[in-house]
C-alpha cells in the first residue's frame, strides 16, 4: 500500500501530459472527460490511501529505504492530514473541472486540453506538497503548485487586471519561495540533511538554538507564509483570487492557501518543535500575532468591498487567520478544530466562488452596488449563496461551526471573541451582498466610486463566451455539492472522531482529543450568526453609516496595487516575524 | 502609497533580514568544512549502482522523484507559456518581411549549427559518465536550433520547427519519465526505483541501470521545452500584431 | 573567507530583493528576481564546498582516491536553475500581456487593483 | 591559490549582481545579466560544481538574457505602434 503513495503525483502528471499531447486531436469534451476521469481517480486513491493510513504510511521515494536509518531518498509522509489535504485538493480539482465542463471560454485554437492539463498539474503539485516529508522536495512541489497556479490565474490574458493579478502573485510568491530555499540552504549547511524529521534531528543534536536556527526558521516560515497570506504577506491574495477565472478561485481559496498553512504545521512539528529547533511560546506568540492580524485586517477589509470576489478574497484572509492561531497555539484539540475548520471552509468558500461565478456569466458584472436586485429570478443560487454565508458565519451544524466551536474551546480566553468576531464580519458582508443583489433589499447604492480608492466589480467580462441566459446545471450543481459536504463535515455522526483521531496520531505527540459539539460550541457558533445576520441588516437598511468606505481609507491604501510596496511588506514581513521568535533564544 | 514610504519599508526590512542573515552566516560551520553526512551517502551510493557522475545518479536515482517534479515545473511553463501568449481575438498574424544578415554572420551561424546541436547531443548522452546530462544538453541543443535565425531567416526556422510536434515531443517526454517510473513499481518494486535494469559496466555509456533512460527522457523534455518556449516568445516578438482598427 | 561566500549569497539575494521593490520597468523587475535567484544558487554551493576537493565525476578519477565536494547541493542548485529559467519565461509572458492591456509596464501607473 | 581565485570570483558575483539590480534600463540589464552568468558559471566552476556551471551558462548567461530581450522587443515594437489597448 505504501507504493502507491507517490501516484497521487504521477497520476495527474501522467494525465497532464496525455491531454497535452493528443489534446489537439480530440475534441473538447473528450479532453475535458479525460481530465475529470483523472481528478476522480486521484481523489479515490487518495481517499483510499486515507483510510488505511492508520499506522501512517512512510514511503521512500525510489525505493531507497534506510540503512542504519539514513536514506539517500525522498521520503513521503503518508498520514491523515497529508493524505487528508491531498484528498481534498483532488476532490476540489474535480469540482473545479466539472464547473466549467463546457461552459468556459474557448480554448485557444489546438489546445483544448490545455486548460484542464494545468488544473491537473496544479492538483499534482498540491499533492506532492501536502505529502512531501522532505524539504526541498516541499520546495519543488510548492514551486510546481505556484507555476501552474500563476498561469491560471493569469488564463483571460484578454482582462487587463487578470494579468496584473497574475504577476504580482507570481512575483511575490516566487520570493516566498527562494526565501524558502535560503531557509532549506541554512538547515542543509547545519544538519547536512534534508528530510523533515532528518533535519529536526540534527537540530536537536546540535544543542541549544542560535542565530542559524532562528534565520533558518524566518525564511522557511516567510516562503510558507507567503502562500498562507498572513499579514503582511497578504497583498497578492486578493489582486489573484478577484480575477482569477472562478474554477481556479475555488482552488485557490479553498486548498492552495491552506496548503501553506498546512505547511506551517508540518515544518513547525516535523523541523524546529525540538529542542534544537525554537520553543514553543516562542512560535505560539509569532504566529498567534500574524494570525490575528490578518484575522482583523482580512475581516475589516471583506466588510468594505463591493467587487464579491475581492469581498471573498479578503474573507480567506480572514480565516487563514484563524487557522494560522489555531496551529500556533500547539494544542491538539485546536489540531483537530483546524482541521475540521479547513475542510469546512474549503467547502463552503468555493461554493461562494462558484456562485459569484455564475453572477459575472449571467450579468457580466459581480459588482455589489451595480447588481443590486437584479438577480431576483435565480432563486436556486440566491439559497446557496446564503447557505454559504451562514457556513461561513459558522451556524450549526455545519462543518465550519464545529471545527469553529472546538479551536474557540482550544484557544480559550480573549480570541475565542476574535474567531467570533472575524467570522460574523466576513459573514455579514457576505449576507449583504445575497440581501442586496439576490433580494434587492435596501435603497439601491450609488454607482459611483466612493472614495476612488477601491476596486469595483464592474467593468468585468464573463468567462463564458456569450453572457449566459440560462445557467447550465453543472454551474449549480457544483456549488450544492459543496455545500453539502461543507454540511456532512458537522453532521455525519463519528467524522469529527475519524479526523481527531487521524491529526492526533502524527501532530501533537501521540496525544489524543476528541472533537465534538458542546453546548458552549454551538451557542457560539449561533451568536456569530445572529451577530452577522445583524450586521448584514443594518449594513443594508442604513448603507452610509455601516458601509462608508472612507471609514478604513488607511488601510485600503496599503493595498496599492503596486508590485513593489508587496515586495517591501515581504521583506518587513521576514523582519517582523525574527523580531517575533527573537526574545526566547536570547534568553538561553 | 508613496514611493518614500516604500523605500522606508525596504530599508526597515532589508536591514533586519540582513542583520538576520549575518548573525546566522556566522554561526554556520566555517565554508570548506567536512561534515556532508548526506553527500558521502550519495556518493557510496552512486558507486554501488556503477553510476560515475554522481550528480546524475543523484538528479535520475537517488532524488528521481525531485526531477519529476522539476521537469513538470518546465512542462507546467510551457502549456502556461502557450496559454497566456496564445493569439487572442483581437489579434492577427503578420509576415515578418525578411531581415538583411551580413554575410559573415549567416556563414558563421550555419557553420556552428550543427557543431553546437552535435554538442548538445553529445552533452545528453554522457550525462552519467562527465559532467553534463539532460538539462544542459537540451537547452544548449535547442538554442542552437534558433542560430537558424540568424543563419537564414524566420521562415527557415518556422520550416525545421513545427512548434506542435515539439510541444508533443515535450509531452511525450514527460509521460516516458512518469511511465518508467511506474514500470518499476509494477516490477514489483518502488515508484521510480532503479531496479529493471542490470547497472552495467562502470564509466560505461549504458551503466546506471534506468539513469540513461531517464536523462535522455529529461534531455527531450528539455530541448523540446525549450524550443517551445523560444517559439511563443518569437511569436509575439515577431508574428503577432494587434489588429488596430478592427 | 570563513564566512565570505554566504555573506555574498545574502548580499546577492537582498540586492534583487531591493532593485524588484523599487524597479520602475517590470522587466527590469523579472531580472532582478533572477538575481535573487542567483543568490540562493551561490549559498547552496558554498555549502556544499570542501577544500581540496575535486567534483563528484568519477569517470576519470579513481573512487577514494581523493575527497568530493557534496553533489547533493550540486543537484539541489540544477534543479534551482531549470525552476529559474521557467518562472522568468512566465513572468516574462505575463509582462507582455500587462503591456498590450495596461499599455505600459512601469508598476507606478498600475491603478487597475486598489483597495 | 585556490581560495583566492574563489574569492575573487565571488566579488566579482556581488559586483555584477549588483550591476544587473542597478541597471535600469531593460535592454543594459539583459547584457549585464548574461555577464552575471557568466561569472556565476565561473564560481561555480572553481568550486567544483561543472555540472552546475555548465547548466548556468546555458541558462543563466544565454537563455534568460534571451528570453528579457525578446519580451523587451515586443514591448518597445508594440510601444511605438499605438497606445493603450483594452
Amino acid at each position: 500500500m505504501d507504493d502507491l503513495l507517490p501516484l497521487l503525483v504521477a497520476v495527474p502528471l501522467l494525465g497532464a501530459a496525455l491531454l497535452v499531447a493528443g489534446g489537439r486531436l480530440v475534441p473538447r469534451p473528450v479532453a475535458e472527460t479525460v481530465g475529470c476521469a483523472v481528478a476522480a481517480t486521484t481523489a479515490a486513491l487518495a481517499l483510499v490511501l486515507l483510510l488505511n493510513s492508520s499506522p501512517p504510511f512512510l514511503e521512500w521515494a525510489g525505493g531507497w529505504t534506510p540503512v542504519n536509518g539514513r536514506s539517500v531518498g525522498i521520503v513521503l509522509i503518508g498520514d491523515g492530514p497529508g493524505l487528508g489535504m491531498a484528498a481534498l485538493a483532488s476532490l476540489l480539482t474535480l469540482a473545479a473541472l466539472a464547473y466549467s465542463w463546457h461552459y468556459f471560454d474557448e480554448p485557444p485554437s489546438g489546445h483544448a486540453g490545455s486548460f484542464p492539463a494545468l488544473l491537473l498539474l496544479f492538483q499534482g503539485g498540491m499533492c506532492g506538497f501536502a505529502i512531501a516529508g522532505d524539504l526541498f522536495n516541499a520546495f519543488v512541489w510548492f514551486e510546481l503548485m505556484g507555476v501552474a497556479a500563476y498561469a491560471l490565474t493569469g488564463h483571460r490574458v484578454e482582462e487587463a487586471r487578470a494579468v496584473q493579478g497574475a504577476l504580482t502573485f507570481a512575483v511575490v510568491t516566487s520570493l516566498g519561495a527562494y526565501a524558502l530555499l535560503m531557509g532549506i540552504g541554512l538547515l542543509y549547511a547545519r544538519t547536512g540533511e534534508l528530510g523533515m524529521h532528518a533535519i529536526g534531528r540534527g537540530l536537536d543534536a546540535h544543542g541549544r538554538p542560535d542565530a542559524l536556527v532562528l534565520a533558518a526558521f524566518v525564511l522557511v516560515m516567510t516562503g510558507l507564509l507567503v502562500k498562507a497570506a498572513a499579514v503582511p504577506f497578504h497583498f497578492w491574495l486578493p489582486d489573484a483570487h478577484a480575477v482569477a477565472p472562478t474554477p481556479v478561485c475555488m482552488l485557490l481559496s479553498g486548498v492552495m492557501v491552506e496548503l501553506g498553512t498546512f505547511g506551517v504545521w508540518r515544518v513547525y512539528g516535523t523541523v524546529f518543535a525540538g529542542p534544537g529547533g525554537v520553543p514553543a511560546p516562542e512560535f505560539e506568540r509569532t504566529l498567534v500575532t500574524l494570525g490575528a492580524l490578518a484575522a482583523v485586517i482580512g475581516a475589516v477589509m471583506c466588510w468594505y468591498q463591493r467587487h464579491i470576489k475581492r469581498l471573498l478574497a479578503y474573507s480567506t484572509v480572514a480565516h487563514t487567520g484563524l487557522f494560522l492561531i489555531g496551529v500556533g497555539v500547539l494544542k491538539p484539540e485546536a489540531d483537530d478544530g483546524i482541521a475540521l475548520y479547513l475542510l469546512g471552509h474549503a467547502g463552503v468558500k468555493a461554493a461562494l466562488f462558484a456562485c459569484a461565478g455564475i453572477l459575472l456569466d449571467r450579468y457580466g458584472s459581480v459588482d455589489e452596488h451595480a447588481l443590486h436586485g437584479r438577480a431576483r429570478e435565480l432563486k436556486g443560487v440566491a439559497v446557496l449563496f446564503t447557505l454559504g454565508g451562514l457556513g461561513l458565519a459558522g451556524l450549526p451544524p455545519f462543518g465550519t461551526a464545529l471545527g469553529k466551536s472546538v479551536t474557540e474551546e482550544a484557544v480559550g480566553g480573549p480570541l475565542t471573541v476574535l474567531y467570533v468576531a472575524a467570522s460574523a464580519v466576513t459573514a455579514a458582508a457576505v449576507l449583504r451582498v445575497a440581501g442586496r443583489v439576490f433580494l434587492g433589499l435596501g435603497p439601491k447604492p450609488a454607482d459611483g466610486t466612493g472614495s476612488g480608492y477601491e476596486t469595483t466589480g464592474s467593468g468585468e467580462r464573463p468567462e463564458t463566451r456569450h453572457r449566459l441566459s440560462r445557467i447550465p446545471d453543472t454551474m449549480t450543481a457544483v456549488p450544492a455539492v459543496l455545500v453539502a459536504g461543507s454540511l456532512a463535515v458537522g453532521v455525519v455522526p463519528g467524522f469529527a472522531k475519524v479526523v481527531a483521531h487521524s491529526v492526533n496520531e502524527t501532530g501533537s505527540a501521540g496525544v489524543a482529543a476528541s472533537a465534538h459539539w458542546t453546548p458552549a460550541g454551538v451557542l457560539l457558533g449561533l451568536l456569530s450568526t445572529l451577530l452577522a445576520g445583524v450586521l448584514a441588516l443594518l449594513a443594508v437598511t442604513r448603507p452610509k453609516t455601516f458601509a462608508a468606505p472612507d471609514r478604513a481609507l488607511w488601510l485600503r491604501r496599503l493595498q496599492s496595487g503596486h508590485v513593489g510596496d508587496y515586495v517591501a511588506w515581504v521583506l518587513v514581513g521576514a523582519t517582523v516575524l525574527g523580531a517575533l521568535t527573537l526574545p526566547g533564544l536570547l534568553g538561553g | 502609497m508613496s514611493r518614500r514610504f516604500r523605500l522606508w519599508l525596504v530599508a526597515v526590512g532589508g536591514a533586519g533580514l540582513a542583520a538576520l542573515f549575518t548573525a546566522a552566516a556566522l554561526d554556520l560551520p566555517a565554508f570548506g568544512g567536512d561534515h556532508h553526512p548526506y553527500g558521502d551517502r550519495a556518493v557510496h551510493a552512486s558507486l554501488s549502482r556503477h553510476t560515475a557522475n554522481v550528480i546524475a545518479s543523484v538528479n535520475f536515482d537517488q532524488r528521481a522523484f525531485d526531477t519529476l517534479g522539476e521537469m513538470t515545473i518546465l512542462f507546467a511553463a510551457v502549456i502556461g507559456c502557450g496559454a497566456l501568449l496564445r493569439q487572442t481575438r483581437d489579434e492577427h498574424r503578420a509576415t515578418p518581411e525578411p531581415q538583411e544578415v551580413a554575410r559573415p554572420v549567416r556563414r558563421y551561424a550555419l557553420l556552428v549549427l550543427p557543431v553546437a546541436l552535435l554538442t548538445g547531443l553529445y552533452v545528453i548522452a554522457h550525462g552519467q559518465l562527465s559532467p553534463g546530462g539532460g538539462f544542459q544538453g537540451g537547452v544548449v541543443a535547442a538554442t542552437s536550433l534558433h542560430l537558424l535565425y540568424l543563419g537564414a531567416d524566420y521562415r527557415a526556422l518556422e520550416r525545421v520547427r513545427p512548434v506542435a510536434l515539439y510541444e508533443t515531443g515535450d509531452a511525450v517526454a514527460t509521460s516516458a519519465y512518469v511511465v518508467t517510473g511506474l514500470a518499476a513499481l509494477i516490477g514489483g518494486s518502488a515508484f521510480l526505483a532503479n531496479t529493471l535494469l542490470p547497472y552495467g559496466t562502470f564509466n560505461t555509456l549504458s551503466s546506471g541501470g534506468t539513469v540513461p533512460l531517464l536523462n535522455a527522457a529529461v534531455g527531450m523534455e528539455v530541448a523540446c521545452a525549450v524550443v517551445v518556449l523560444l517559439a511563443r516568445f518569437l511569436d509575439q516578438a515577431v508574428e503577432i500584431e494587434e489588429g488596430n482598427g478592427t | 573567507m570563513g564566512v565570505l561566500p554566504y555573506l555574498v549569497a545574502g548580499w546577492v539575494f537582498l540586492t534583487g530583493c531591493y532593485g524588484l521593490a523599487t524597479s520602475r520597468n517590470l522587466i527590469h523587475a523579472v531580472g532582478c528576481l533572477s538575481v535573487c535567484q542567483a543568490g540562493t544558487y551561490v549559498l547552496l554551493l558554498a555549502v556544499g564546498y570542501r577544500h581540496d576537493a575535486t567534483a563528484p565525476v568519477f569517470s576519470d578519477l579513481k573512487p577514494g582516491s581523493r575527497p568530493v565536494v557534496d553533489p547533493l547541493v550540486q543537484a539541489l542548485t540544477l534543479t534551482d536553475v531549470v525552476v529559474g529559467a521557467t518562472v522568468t519565461a512566465l513572468l516574462l509572458a505575463l509582462v507582455v500581456q500587462i503591456s498590450k492591456r495596461h499599455g505600459t509596464v512601469d508598476p507606478d501607473e498600475l491603478s487597475e487593483l486598489r483597495g | 591559490m585556490a581560495d583566492a581565485v574563489i574569492v575573487v570570483a565571488l566579488l566579482l558575483v556581488a559586483a555584477s549582481a549588483t550591476a544587473a539590480v542597478a541597471a535600469r534600463d531593460p535592454v543594459r540589464q539583459a547584457l549585464v545579466l548574461s555577464v552575471l552568468g557568466v561569472v556565476l558559471a565561473i564560481l561555480f566552476t572553481v568550486l567544483q560544481a561543472p555540472d552546475v556551471a555548465l547548466s548556468q551558462l546555458a541558462v543563466g548567461s544565454a537563455l534568460t538574457p534571451l528570453l528579457l530581450l525578446l519580451a523587451v522587443h515586443k514591448v518597445r515594437r508594440r510601444g511605438r505602434r499605438e497606445g493603450p489597448r483594452r
